[in-house]
């Protein structure tokens, strides 16, 4: 059967994002908060691109803008040259080429896996419904989730609920996939597990990615690109490129080259988690 | 494999709690769970020990079996065969011996940070109130929280409630402080950060301690031993001697050495984890049933 | 290794158990450990000290003010007697009818006020602008009793149907809407956005999201709905109606025959725990989702 | 009971920035308006079907029967100079918080029992179930023959209404208690004494506060119906009830409805008044 989900262009063309000065001025009561501070990022298609910070430091909202949940006060945001927000208008609009995964999942839970992966194309209208299930379903079985195509997401184990979810987003062959801590739940070595998972779905699809994490060996494993931010507000602290050899496995993660790595980047991001630690403890005070 | 490197852990720290310094022995200890036709083994003939002012890990996938084994050191739950050993005299129920600071916070909702803190020694009349009220201070300037006496737990951050309650554990002088995966849940970024502070707490006083985790690097950097399990039913894969000086520090944890360690526990792990992943996994947030916890 | 390519994780691996048992094996089983614990007589023991505490003051000693209700003998040998002394039995069709009356009405003001309720409480929830208007008018209303709108319902309507139904109505219909519009709020904003993200029109997000989203909570509220439709269709019944087991209760007391009024209550009882048990099972049906996420839950 | 919808805990807003007081911030936000606006549309429809039926000839459904605002609120006026009235609303008050700190008194203890013994679980609750569903107004008739006085029937059925919802949030609220606090408290040498008064009785705060919030509800609903059913014409008149029945049967729907106005009052600041006592037996609560 020929693949549903996982068929790579040799020289992935599809998905750079331009990040052009944006800011973001939340206005509660009256009092501006600034969550992003002027940032700009340019990013290839096809690249893993891992932005690393403090929780709370405003990268989520840089991940909002792009997907059109929320809008920017200043700058512009490109997918492939076309603008999606800017000064005109703040808000982009949601599509389902840019999809993003969320961190405590959103698999609908009162749909099984394969009618929340047949979800996207139905309602779409790509194919008809029999079809768009059928679709489904060889899609989760790629995916090695064949066995529990029929379950709900709240009958099986976090793993397999957030690796549905990946695919629910890849059948709609989206340019970017915006993945918002996704494993923050997860403990280590499930995390490792998943981050395997990932990198195979990647390295066949060569999709865009734009992961938001903030473990930094999470980070150094999975991407091209490491992009280290700082506290609120945010902005782009260091960018470290990250030349490890794909495919990568586990056995990556003790090898000299990784060990470098994270050297190079630890004072960095040690030092930005310091200062969010203690501006929450004197915001708590 | 079992690594058992002899090696002398620099020991400099003042001995001077006798009370920390007690031993643990798990001796063929098994449990399981569930009705007969489904019956479950989680811990299968366990077998460690816990040396005296040493600070052992528990490492092992997530649903393995770790929180039985809590359950049944600190007492809330018993083995179906095997006994547990401190210093030598058999474990039969809670007792102010052996101290948990629990996965998530278990400091109550409706008690301020201070009076979570002395709810023990009140309960159990243990010297006068302003004794009593000295050390809560004392412990509480400690773990940074002098400013948060008087709030609610709901008030504190999710860092500052886990050392709030190492301030409950410490304060019962416990002859073992055990620690299931306490900073879980912590965001990757304070979570070293808590890991380092609680260190310099242990190694203050060596008091022994049982810390349980599936984080591999945050046990290497914690522990004297690692004891690695198997995949439910949890059985000892391999124990690990750590022998990096104290006090330790980040920087330890980028030399070559630790990569080693890493590198052979991962292997172990990583193969236990895929093993898990399919038919246990399913299984792991489900947990064996709170059996009649109620008196 | 590829940790994808052959379905490591999805394949069976739970780990080796004994054969699983077939239903009725595990219901023997579960059956014979209960008949070892004490749980099942003492039950028993309960009821049956209940009943003879009951017995021993209205009948066996009759005390004084105790005499006045008739005891269990008493009531049971009316219930099942072809000759009733007081009236009513299970071989008058007279009973049947006050049953049958009580039940339509909770049927038609039941099946109303979800018809309403279901769909204002979802446009309350889904639509912020829908809810500011409307929901501080609801606020004030609520407050006031059910049983305070039964005078100015009997004075509105006309005819003893209406008036109850229209009460019975009108208590489900504000716990429905409630329940319903809480039920909306209650769903996590990250479903709106993936749905968003997956290309969903507002009328897919409505019928895949919104509606399916806050069933648990409808069904809560459709559980207190029935409930309080219970509850005021007594009391309308009680003050204006000719048939019905609220009718048949206060008629009875004021005739002075004590039997048929406990009867209706016991049937009341019966009949309202029946009706929420229906709505129970019919949730359950509808979300079976819910019900094995729970299960997985260990709830 | 099914379980009783609290207010979802909205996530709490960022709390750096409060410059403004929850009242300005209020009157400032479209919502508030949108509010007003909304009860005043009623307000004013239910004045145009009186005006339009009187004025047109024309008959609005539901708002045609009744008389206008404006008159109501004239008869407003009138009564509540009257003292008589003023009587009505201790008389109710004295029934509802009769019966229903009776039900306090007795269901929380009983509540806490079944939680905490198994036994005492096996014996007791079958009964107790088996009349729960029985509505607490069918009790009525049966309790005005057994009590001496109407006060006392009045009193009882009362006490039935608010018990049984209180009993079941407290035994739900006790059973709920996470375990890792039971845990940690034996672990600090807490004897069983201890593990009720500082762990379940504290832990079950919030669901007593809650049954008592359903429970108030109920209390009034029975009240007004005992009043309605016994009290009219005998001799334990007076109440809230009493005056709508009253104007019932005096025909007069202005008084009728100025007295479900004053029920809906009088209902609010009882609810009102268990939030209040509630955030002050409960400070953990207030916090966020």
């Amino acid at each position: 059967m020929q693949s549903q989900i996982f068929s790579a262009p040799t020289v992935p063309t599809k998905g750079a994002i331009s990040i052009r000065d944006v800011t973001k001025i939340y206005d509660p009561d009256g009092a501006q908060v600034m969550a992003v501070d002027h940032c700009s990022m340019e990013i290839a298609p096809g690249e893993v691109c891992m932005i690393v910070g403090p929780s709370g430091c405003g990268k989520t909202t840089l991940l909002n803008a792009i997907a059109g949940f929320h809008s920017i006060t200043e700058g512009e945001i490109l997918l492939d040259g076309v603008p999606l927000c800017g000064p005109k208008h703040p808000l982009a609009s949601q599509a389902s080429d840019r999809i993003v995964v969320f961190q405590n999942g959103a698999l609908f839970p009162w749909k099984t896996l394969a009618e929340n992966v047949a979800y996207g194309p139905m309602v779409q209208r790509r194919w008809p419904k029999a079809e768009c299930i059928e679709r489904a379903r060889a899609a989760l079985k790629e995916a090695g989730l064949g066995n529990v195509a029929d379950k709900y997401p709240g009958e099986v184990s976090s793993g397999m609920a957030r690796r549905a979810e990946i695919v629910r987003a890849l059948i709609n062959e989206p340019k970017v996939l915006l993945l918002d801590e996704p494993y923050r739940a997860m403990d280590a070595l499930t995390k490792q597990i998943m981050h395997e998972a990932l990198l195979e779905m990647y390295d066949r699809t060569k999709v865009t990615i734009y992961f938001i994490t903030h473990d930094l060996e999470e980070a150094i494993f999975l991407g091209d690109k490491v992009y280290v931010m700082t506290t609120r507000p945010c902005r782009v602290k260091k960018v470290i490129d990250i030349d490890l050899p794909r495919p990568r496995d586990y056995t990556t993660l003790t090898s000299e080259a990784f060990r470098l790595l994270v050297k190079e980047a630890d004072e960095a991001v040690h030092e930005e988690a310091l200062k969010a630690f203690q501006a929450g403890e004197r915001e708590m005070a | 494999m079992t690594t058992t490197a002899a090696k002398p852990t620099a020991v400099t720290a003042p001995v001077d709690h006798a009370a920390g310094k007690s031993r643990v022995e798990l001796k063929n200890v098994s449990r399981g769970f569930g009705e007969d036709w489904a019956r479950e083994e989680v811990v299968r003939n366990l077998t460690f020990e816990i040396k005296p002012g040493d600070l052992t890990c528990i490492v092992g996938p997530s649903g393995c079996g770790k929180s039985t084994i809590v359950n049944m050191v600190a007492g809330y739950d018993h083995p179906d065969s095997g006994e547990i050993l401190l210093n030598g005299q058999k474990v039969v129920g809670p007792a102010k011996d052996r101290m948990v600071v629990f996965q998530e916070t278990a400091l109550m909702p409706w008690q301020t940070t201070f009076d979570n803190v002395v709810f023990g020694p009140r309960l159990r009349h243990e010297g006068s109130r302003p004794e009593i009220e000295k050390e809560a201070h004392r412990l509480l300037e400690k773990v940074g929280l002098g400013e948060f006496k008087q709030k609610y737990p709901s008030q504190l951050s999710g860092g500052m409630q886990r050392r709030a309650e190492l301030a409950r554990a410490l304060i019962n002088r416990p002859l073992l402080l055990i620690m299931d995966e306490p900073f879980r849940g912590l965001d990757a970024m304070s979570r070293p950060l808590m890991q380092e502070f609680f260190l310099r707490l242990f190694e203050e006083n060596r008091r022994t301690n049982l810390f349980v985790t599936s984080e591999i690097e945050e046990a290497i950097f914690l522990a004297d031993r690692l004891v690695v399990l198997s995949n439910r039913p949890a059985q000892v894969r391999a124990v690990i001697e750590i022998p990096l000086p104290r006090p330790r520090q980040f920087h330890m944890m980028s030399s070559p050495e630790v990569f080693e360690i890493k590198r052979q526990a991962l292997e172990i792990l990583h193969d236990e984890a895929m093993k898990s992943f399919g038919g246990a996994a399913h299984f792991a947030h489900r947990g064996p049933a709170e059996h009649e916890a109620r008196a | 290794m590829s940790v994808i390519a052959h379905d490591v994780y999805a394949g069976d691996r739970t780990p080796a158990r004994r054969q699983q048992p077939t239903g009725f094996g595990m219901a023997l089983h579960r059956a014979k450990k209960g008949l070892r614990s004490p749980t099942p007589y003492l039950m028993v023991f309960g009821i049956a000290v209940w009943l003879f505490a009951y017995w021993l003051l209205c009948e066996g000693l009759s005390l004084p003010r105790f005499e006045k209700i008739p005891g269990p003998v008493t009531i049971l040998s009316d219930w099942i007697s072809a000759n009733p002394q007081q009236g009513t039995s299970i071989y008058t069709p007279d009973y049947y009818q006050h049953i049958y009356v009580s039940c339509r009405r909770i049927l038609i003001a039941f099946v109303l006020a979800t018809a309403l309720g279901v769909p204002l409480g979802l446009l309350m929830g889904w639509s912020a602008k829908v809810k500011d208007y409307t929901f501080p008018l609801f606020e004030t209303l609520r407050p006031i009793p059910i049983m305070a709108w039964v005078p100015l319902a009997i004075l509105m309507f006309a005819g003893y149907e209406t008036p109850v139904i229209f009460l019975a109505t009108l208590a489900s219909f504000f716990a429905t809407t409630l329940n319903t519009m809480l039920g909306v709020q209650s769903i996590d904003e990250s479903y709106f956005r993936a749905a968003g993200c997956l290309g969903s029109r507002k009328r897919d997000v409505f019928w895949h999201v919104v509606v399916p989203g806050a069933m648990p909570f409808i069904f809560t509220g459709l559980q207190i709905s029935i409930g309080v439709a219970w509850f005021s269709l007594v009391a309308a019944e009680m003050v204006s109606g000719d048939f019905g087991l609220g009718y048949l209760i206060l008629s009875s007391y004021v005739n002075s025959v004590t039997v048929p009024m406990v009867i209706g209550m016991l049937t009341l009882g019966f009949v309202g725990w029946f009706s929420s048990a229906i709505v129970r099972f019919v949730g359950n049906r509808l979300m079976q989702w819910h019900v094995k996420a729970l299960a997985m839950q260990g709830r | 009971m099914s379980a009783v919808t609290a207010l979802p805990s909205q996530a709490p807003a960022p709390r750096v920035f409060k410059r403004r007081s929850k009242f300005e911030r209020a009157v400032s936000s479209p919502r508030f308006w949108r509010g007003i606006a909304g009860i005043l549309a009623f307000l004013a429809l239910w004045e145009f079907g009186a005006w339009a039926k009187a004025g047109l000839g024309l008959e609005i459904p539901f708002f045609g029967k009744l008389p206008a605002p404006s008159a109501v609120a004239a008869a407003a006026a009138e009564v509540v100079v009257q003292p008589g009235y003023w009587w009505s609303w201790v008389e109710s008050y004295k029934r509802v918080l009769g019966g229903f700190v009776i039900a306090m008194i007795l269901g929380i203890p009983f509540g806490l029992a079944l939680a905490v013994n198994k036994y005492f679980r096996d014996v007791f609750f079958p009964p107790f179930e088996i009349l729960r569903p029985i509505p607490p107004l069918a009790w009525v008739p049966a309790s005005l023959i057994f009590w001496p006085t109407n006060e006392m029937s009045i009193i009882f059925v009362t006490f039935l209404g608010a018990f049984f919802t209180i009993v079941i949030n407290v035994l739900g609220g006790a059973r709920t208690i996470d375990v890792r606090y039971l845990r940690a408290a034996q672990s600090m040498g807490a004897t069983q004494w201890h593990l009720f008064s500082r762990v379940i009785l504290p832990g079950t705060l919030p669901s007593i506060f809650t049954g008592a919030a359903v429970g108030m509800g109920i209390t009034w609903n029975v009240v007004l119906a005992a009043e309605m059913v016994s009290g009219g014409g005998s001799q334990a008149g007076g109440g809230l009830g009493f005056f709508i029945w009253s104007s019932y049967m005096g025909g007069s729907m202005e008084h009728i409805i100025v007295g479900m106005i004053s029920i809906g009052i009088a209902g609010y600041l009882s609810s009102a008044l268990i939030r209040v006592l509630g955030e002050r037996v409960m400070p953990w609560r207030r916090a966020f």
